[in-house]
């Protein structure tokens, strides 16, 4: 069972993440797929740490998680805020970035 | 001493800022005039007969790209530094007397704007005189585009668009030079000393003098980039396009006896005839121009068309009673343009147009006002007896002995001036009095900005040596480097190996004029290295 | 064995990811998460790092999910509307997913990444304990460490004021910020 | 004293009295403003005196003296002085202009006395007299040109001093530029001269053309040719004419000044003080002569036609001036130069009579509202036949020795000089027609009313109107018109017209053939060199000349007399008979409407053109089309710019995927 495998493993879920954060308009799924892409990510981080038996890989995943974690409460309070203000979660429809 | 010329007027600009608002005039008037007088303590203190620099300032400022802090005066720069001076005060004295709102920021960007003029004139380093140069277009901007008239920020915006593009090509060009020139000696150094004592291969003199070329251009402005003009020059308020019809016109025309004929000389005798072109083109469209439209403003600023071209025509004539004429005919340009906005400024109050149909008859109960008018009238008409005859006399003395068509081309130019220089005059000064006109004599303070301006117009006419005689040697050295290294010249009648090649070689006025030949020699053993390695 | 449980992990993991993009509904989406961050969690351990996998469990899974639940449950299903407004956006977003995989997959095993093509050497006792993994934290990452945990604190106050109630704000709010 | 300390005074007592005057404007009161300046140009004409006579102090070929002041300018081998060169030439000129500058000054101060800009009309005045003398004065080239080009700006102010009327700044305008266009050539020619001789000096180059150029080398006569341009646009000659007749919009004293007696005699003292390059270059002189023929014919059938007082004079003087041309061109220097000064003195005294008419007519120029008022004003119509009989070359008046010596003179060059004596001789027939035209029309037949209303002691008064247009005046300005003054009434005005009077009867005594010959003793001095100058027919040629003249003259004055007073309706037949010829000399051969049609229209249009169409199209294309550029990609950017998050995420990872992309193959 060698690393290349959880790394591949690590590529398709990255892509999935990224596909799903283009395809999908509503903010909470969005944040959904950044967390696969981030998990990917660690899966990553740790499959090298592992191939090179040395735990500062997983450490950095530790970190990954503490900024996955902060991004999840801010993105979350953002979406109850959209919620409280009654607009729609729909991220098409904040277009005020249109030049 | 020459440091404190240079920043004094940024200075006051500054000290505007904290003195209370009734101090605000006093402390810019203050400024510029004691900027105007250490220039006249330089021109008073200028020895005429040394070649080179004086009063130079050589510190190291970015060791890592070569970038000197270097300034100097030449018989070139000199008058164009008091030119400055004079038209800075004159135009500070001007709008002190119609106190424009939000005076302290509009009396800073005077002053920022003048350090900015006299930098560009005292720079010698190549990256400071573009540095400069591109300075002043800051002040003009908020100039034009805070306190102009109608239609204000288009026209900013144009003319910021045409003299950046200028000046983005003359960055590149000047980091060209620095680097190209860099390769044989190892470091860069943007020196124009330096630069002048490694010219560049013919090829890329080529390009870099188009770029260069075009920025000068656009900035005097010369005919077909001059698109900015008409705009800008409707919209500036008055005292401010004084200066920038007065003074900041010539700094293009200053670039080329200051960076491009020295740098470039390969360059300059190839496209001599271009640029003459040009100029002769900008002499007659801008006559034609001038005795076509009806504004009072670009009249004025058709007529600086046609002068420029002149004054063009008279450096790349190449000889140096052509360019002698150019750096006197600078100076009077300078003065008699500066003070016809002025004088334009007064038209207006008098008659609230600035269209030549609507204005009229307003000399009678204004005789002193008509007469100021007159004298400036007839100097920018280049009468002979005035400098202004003096400089198109020489320009076209040289030109003539160099690339005789041409002067008899731009010798139209004078007929057509005498015809828009009088028509400005007789048209609002003389004729019926319209309706809205009040004939209304000058006022004392306004005489007192406009006087010192015609006493100086009357004073040089009586003699424009003054100017001629400081200038000389420096145009001299500059003119001779330039032919000498570009090998323009049939230096002696067996070196047929140094005739360029299409060019039809005139005879060298170094032969009969004779610089002094400690000069002649040195600059032959200075330049002859690079030259011979040029194809 | 580790073959057959890295396999079930690696299918629960690619099952769960494509169904939270796939269900129409967040709320399922947000479990289809969970089934993910616990099959991965099972592949961190065969990777030797159990004190992730733990955290994994407890933090992501546990916690940080629960939140997801709360707020799906409090804005409630949101039906996303079939139309697509960006032009080329359907198509151009799976082909791109697809050529980021099709790169990456390409630079594991075709470059210089393959070199790591090892099971790995063999690790010492202890690796991947909370043990080693506190030692390392509190020893040789302690500034990272802290950083990690102010912007934790940062984060937390920021979602609190955005997502509090603002009593005066609230209607004017609403007024300005109408959906354009 | 030297000849030059003379020479720096006759300079400086106009340039005072300039100066005075234009200073002083406010304080001073009454006629002040005249005197100052008739004394001025009064102390000139002393000083020219001084310079002469200090002058034939030197022996005879040691008259040519300079003196400069200070080096005006001196840079790049060109070394200019502010110099000047008294000898014969330049005092017998100072001696002229100075002279009947004073007489006319005299007049002016009585004839504008009136005028709201009496000082400021003294001081152009003064100016012009200063530049005229400095012209003459020049030691070099470029003085000339400032001296040449200060006369142009003073007959510029001069002609449009009335500056309310449109008409007069219109005429001033035209004679500013086509004086300009005089100065140009003058400029091109010592471009010329120094880029072959390396000097501005006047001597230097005397010296050196005989060496240097051979006789009618091409550079010589363009050299030549330049300098006639300057020649002719001042001297009004052919084609540079035009502006002369309408410069008669100044105050008449300037017409008598300006466009009589000095400023147009400028071109005759060129050619004859370049006579040493015009006669290494025959060809050019040639063509001088020929052109000043053309125009004495030209101007003399103008002067036949026109009914306006003062035009009737000025084409005179272009037909006065054609004379002294073809004189110093054909060699005839001392008489052109004799000729140039009898007829300062006639034309001044006819337009000094011609404005005292005129006040007595209210403003009115026009001959044919005139009639009998040789009763009404008995001095005027005195001293105006005077000036006729010396102006048609009357036997023993000055006209006659000068003009018909010049005559002489071609016969006996003989070849083709003689068609310039056969052409003279008929123009000086037209002359003296026309000339007793003037007088015939104006001061016999039936009195108008105004001549009436005068002999009865009482001068006719009219609102000021231009007699161009008839439109009323802008009286702020101030015209004579308001009160009118005339020689009969004012002492300075009777006085200047009888010393003129005297001199055109008795000028001519100084240059009688045979006789005495003390203009062309005197100004030997300046033509030592010339081959042509003592090459003069014999006193019985002369003498022959002067009869045919004479006769000729003769003739003239009895035809007009016949055609004006005996049978009043001839020229109303021949009028009807010579439809076309008349319309073409009475609309001056058409040269206005000619210029009109082929330069300023021309040039208007060009302008209109560049206003239009190059500076909207072309210049401001070129900015159009940087913007359209910048624009187009800023359209194809902004569509980026959607708006939407999720399409900046598509471009994030498709920058993503194409970086790696490159990274890929970058490795590979």
């Amino acid at each position: 069972m060698t690393v290349t495998w959880y790394v591949v493993l690590s590529a398709v879920l990255f892509a999935i993440g990224a596909g799903g954060v283009l395809i999908r308009r509503s903010p909470l799924v969005i944040l959904l797929c950044l967390e696969l892409m981030l998990n990917a990510g660690n899966l990553a981080l740790v499959a090298f740490s592992r191939a090179h038996g040395n735990a500062e890989g997983q450490v950095f995943a530790l970190i990954v998680m503490v900024v996955a974690a902060c991004e999840v409460v801010v993105g979350l309070g953002l979406i109850v805020a959209m919620y409280r203000r009654r607009l729609t979660l729909n991220v098409d429809d904040m277009r005020s970035l249109k030049g | 001493m020459i440091q404190i010329l240079l920043w004094l007027p940024l200075a006051a600009g500054l000290v505007c800022f904290v003195v209370p608002r009734r101090a605000v005039p006093a402390v810019a008037l203050l400024g510029t005039l004691g900027t105007l007088a250490l220039s006249i303590a330089l021109v008073i203190g200028f020895n005429s007969d040394t070649v080179g620099l004086q009063h130079t300032v050589n510190e190291s400022w970015i060791p890592a790209l070569g970038v000197r802090y270097q300034l100097g005066v030449d018989g070139i720069s000199l008058f164009l530094i008091l030119l400055t001076a004079l038209m800075w005060a004159g135009a500070t004295a001007f709008s002190i007397f119609r106190m424009p709102e939000r005076a302290r920021i509009y009396f800073f960007m005077l002053g920022l704007a003048e350090t900015a003029a006299l930098g560009a004139f005292l720079a010698q380093d190549l990256l400071l005189f573009v540095l400069f140069f591109d300075l002043m277009l800051v002040p003009f901007w908020f100039l034009i585009g805070a306190f102009g008239g109608e239609n204000r920020i288009a026209a900013t915006t144009k003319m910021i668009v045409y003299t950046l593009v200028g000046s983005l090509l003359m960055l590149v060009a000047a980091i060209a030079t620095a680097v190209l020139a860099s390769g044989d000696v190892g470091h860069i150094s943007f020196s124009l000393a330096d630069l002048q004592a490694n010219t560049l291969s013919t090829g890329s003199q080529y390009w870099i003098f188009c770029f260069f070329a075009l920025a000068f251009l656009i900035k005097m402005p010369a005919v077909l980039v001059h698109g900015w003009m008409p705009d800008a020059y409707k919209a500036a308020p008055l005292p401010v396009l004084a200066l920038l019809s007065g003074v900041l016109s010539k700094v293009g025309a200053y670039g080329f006896l200051r960076v491009v004929l020295p740098l470039y000389p390969n360059a300059t005798i190839h496209f001599q005839e271009v640029i003459l072109v040009i100029g002769v083109a900008g002499i007659i469209y801008g006559s034609i121009m001038a005795f076509t439209v009806t504004n009072v403003r670009l009249i004025a600023g058709y007529s600086s068309l046609a002068q420029l071209g002149f004054i063009t025509i008279g450096i790349f004539s190449l000889r140096p009673d052509g360019a002698d004429g150019s750096v006197l005919q600078m100076f009077n340009h300078g003065l008699v343009v500066g003070a016809i906005f002025l004088i334009v400024a007064l038209l207006w109050e008098r008659s609230g147009s600035e269209d030549l149909t609507r204005i009229g008859g307003l000399a009678m109960r204004a005789p002193v006002l008509a007469a100021l008018f007159l004298i400036i009238t007839l100097a920018n008409l280049a009468m002979p007896g005035t400098a202004n005859f003096m400089g198109e006399f020489y320009i076209l003395i040289g030109v003539f002995q160099s690339k005789i068509v041409f002067a008899f081309v731009a010798s139209i130019g004078v007929v057509f001036a005498a015809y828009y220089a009088i028509r400005l005059f007789q048209r609002t000064m003389q004729n019926r009095r319209t309706e809205n006109s009040d004939s209304r004599e000058i006022g004392l303070r306004d005489a007192l900005v406009l006087g010192p301006l015609v006493a100086c117009i009357i004073a040089l006419a009586l003699y424009p040596g003054f100017i001629l005689g400081r200038s000389d040697t420096s145009v001299k050295t500059t003119i001779a480097q330039t032919c000498l290294t570009g090998a323009y010249y049939n230096l002696s009648s067996g070196n047929a190996a140094t005739t360029k090649v299409g060019v039809r070689c005139p005879s060298n006025p170094f032969d009969k004029s004779g610089p002094p030949p400690q000069l002649f020699t040195s600059s032959i053993s200075g330049s002859t290295a690079p030259a011979t390695t040029t194809p | 064995m580790i073959y057959v449980a890295f396999f079930a992990g690696a299918i629960g993991a690619v099952g769960g990811a494509i169904a939270v993009i796939a269900m129409r509904n967040p709320f399922y989406s947000v479990l289809a998460l969970v089934i993910h961050l616990v099959a991965l969690a099972g592949l961190f351990l065969l990777l030797y790092a159990q004190f992730i996998a733990a955290a994994q469990i407890v933090v992501y899974a546990g916690a940080v999910m629960v939140l997801y639940v709360f707020v799906a449950a409090y804005v409630g299903a949101v039906e996303e509307p079939l139309w697509e407004p960006i032009p080329g956006q359907r198509f151009l977003a799976p082909m791109l997913a697809a050529a980021l995989l099709v790169e990456l997959a390409i630079a594991i095993l075709g470059t210089g990444l393959s070199a790591i093509d090892s099971g790995g050497p063999t690790l010492p006792g202890g690796f991947g304990t909370p043990n080693q993994i506190g030692h390392l934290l509190l020893e040789q990452f302690l500034v990272v460490f802290e950083a990690a945990s102010m912007l934790l604190l940062v984060a937390a106050v920021g979602a609190v004021t955005l997502a509090a109630r603002s009593r005066k704000r609230d209607e004017p709010d609403r007024a300005r910020e109408t959906p354009a | 004293m030297s000849p030059t300390a003379w020479g720096w005074l006759v300079l400086g007592f106009p340039l005072a009295g300039f100066l005075v005057n234009a200073f002083g404007w406010r304080v001073m009161r009454g006629r002040t403003a005249g005197w100052i300046a008739t004394i001025a140009i009064g102390l000139a004409f002393v000083c020219a005196i001084g310079a002469t006579v200090s002058l034939l102090g030197h022996s005879e070929s040691d008259r040519e003296v300079t003196s400069s002041l200070w080096t005006y300018a001196s840079a790049a081998g060109l070394d200019i002085k502010i110099g000047i060169l008294v000898d014969p030439l330049s005092a017998f000129m100072i001696l002229v202009v100075s002279g009947v500058s004073t007489l006319i000054h005299l007049y002016s101060v009585a004839y504008l006395d009136s005028d709201r800009g009496y000082s400021r009309y003294f001081a152009y005045l003064n100016f012009f007299v200063f530049s005229m003398l400095l012209l003459v004065l020049a030691g070099n080239f470029v003085l000339l040109i400032m001296g040449w080009a200060f006369v142009g700006f003073a007959s510029y102010a001069l002609i449009s001093f009335w500056y309310r009327r449109e008409t007069a700044t219109k005429a001033g305008m035209k004679a500013f530029v086509i004086n300009v266009i005089g100065d140009v050539g003058l400029v091109l020619a010592t471009f010329f001269i120094f880029r072959e001789l390396g000097s501005f000096d006047y001597l230097t180059v005397f010296r050196e053309v005989p060496q240097h150029f051979s006789t009618n080398s091409g550079v010589l006569i363009a050299i030549c040719l330049l300098l006639l341009v300057g020649a002719f646009a001042k001297s009004a000659q052919l084609p540079l004419h035009t502006w002369l007749p309408d410069a008669m919009e100044g105050p008449t004293p300037v017409s008598a000044l300006i466009h009589a007696a000095t400023m147009v005699t400028a071109g005759v003292y060129l050619i004859a003080r370049m006579y040493v390059l015009f006669e290494q270059a025959p060809t050019a002189a040639d063509i001088s002569a020929f052109i000043g023929l053309a125009t004495l014919i030209f101007a003399a059938t103008c002067a036949l036609a026109v009914t306006d007082l003062k035009r009737i004079i000025a084409y005179s003087t272009i037909s006065q001036i054609g004379y002294m041309i073809v004189g110093v061109s054909i060699g005839a220097y001392a008489a052109g130069m004799f000729q140039l000064m009898t007829h300062a003195f006639f034309k001044a005294l006819l337009f000094m009579a011609a404005g005292s008419v005129i006040s007595a007519m209210a403003g009115t120029q026009d001959i044919n509202r005139m009639g009998g008022l040789r009763k009404a004003m008995p001095i005027t119509s005195k001293l105006m036949i005077i000036g006729a009989l010396a102006l048609a070359a009357f036997p023993f008046m000055s006209g006659f020795f000068s003009k018909d010596e010049i005559l002489g003179y071609a016969i006996h060059r003989g070849g083709f000089y003689v068609i310039f004596a056969i052409g003279g001789y008929f123009a000086a027939l037209l002359t003296a027609f026309y000339a007793f035209r003037i007088i015939f029309r104006v001061f016999w037949g039936k009195p108008v009313p105004e001549a009436q209303e005068l002999e009865h002691g009482h001068l006719a008064h009219a609102p000021p109107e231009n007699p161009l247009t008839g439109e009323e005046e802008d009286t702020d300005v101030g015209f004579p018109g308001e009160e009118h003054h005339i020689a009969e009434r004012d002492r300075p005005m009777w006085l200047a017209m009888s010393v003129l009077g005297f001199l055109s009867i008795f000028g001519g005594v100084v240059e009688i053939p045979g006789l005495d010959n003390v203009v062309e003793n005197f100004l030997a001095g300046s033509f030592l060199d010339s081959k042509l100058y003592e090459n003069l027919p014999t006193v019985a040629a002369d003498w022959g000349g002067l009869a045919l003249g004479g006769l000729i003259s003769i003739v003239g004055i009895s035809l007009a007399y016949f055609a004006y007073v005996r049978r009043p309706g001839t020229t109303a037949a021949l009028i009807r008979r010579f439809g076309p010829l008349y319309k073409l000399f009475v609309n001056k051969w058409y040269f206005d409407e000619l210029y009109d049609a082929v330069i300023y229209r021309p040039l208007l249009a060009v302008g209109r053109f560049c206003n239009d169409v190059v500076e909207r199209v072309v210049v401001q294309g070129i900015v159009a089309a940087a913007v359209d550029v910048v624009r187009g990609v800023g359209v194809v950017v902004r569509g980026a710019q959607s708006g939407f998050v999720r399409a900046y995420a598509l471009l994030l990872i498709g920058g993503f995927a194409a970086l790696g992309l490159y990274f890929l193959i970058a490795a590979h």
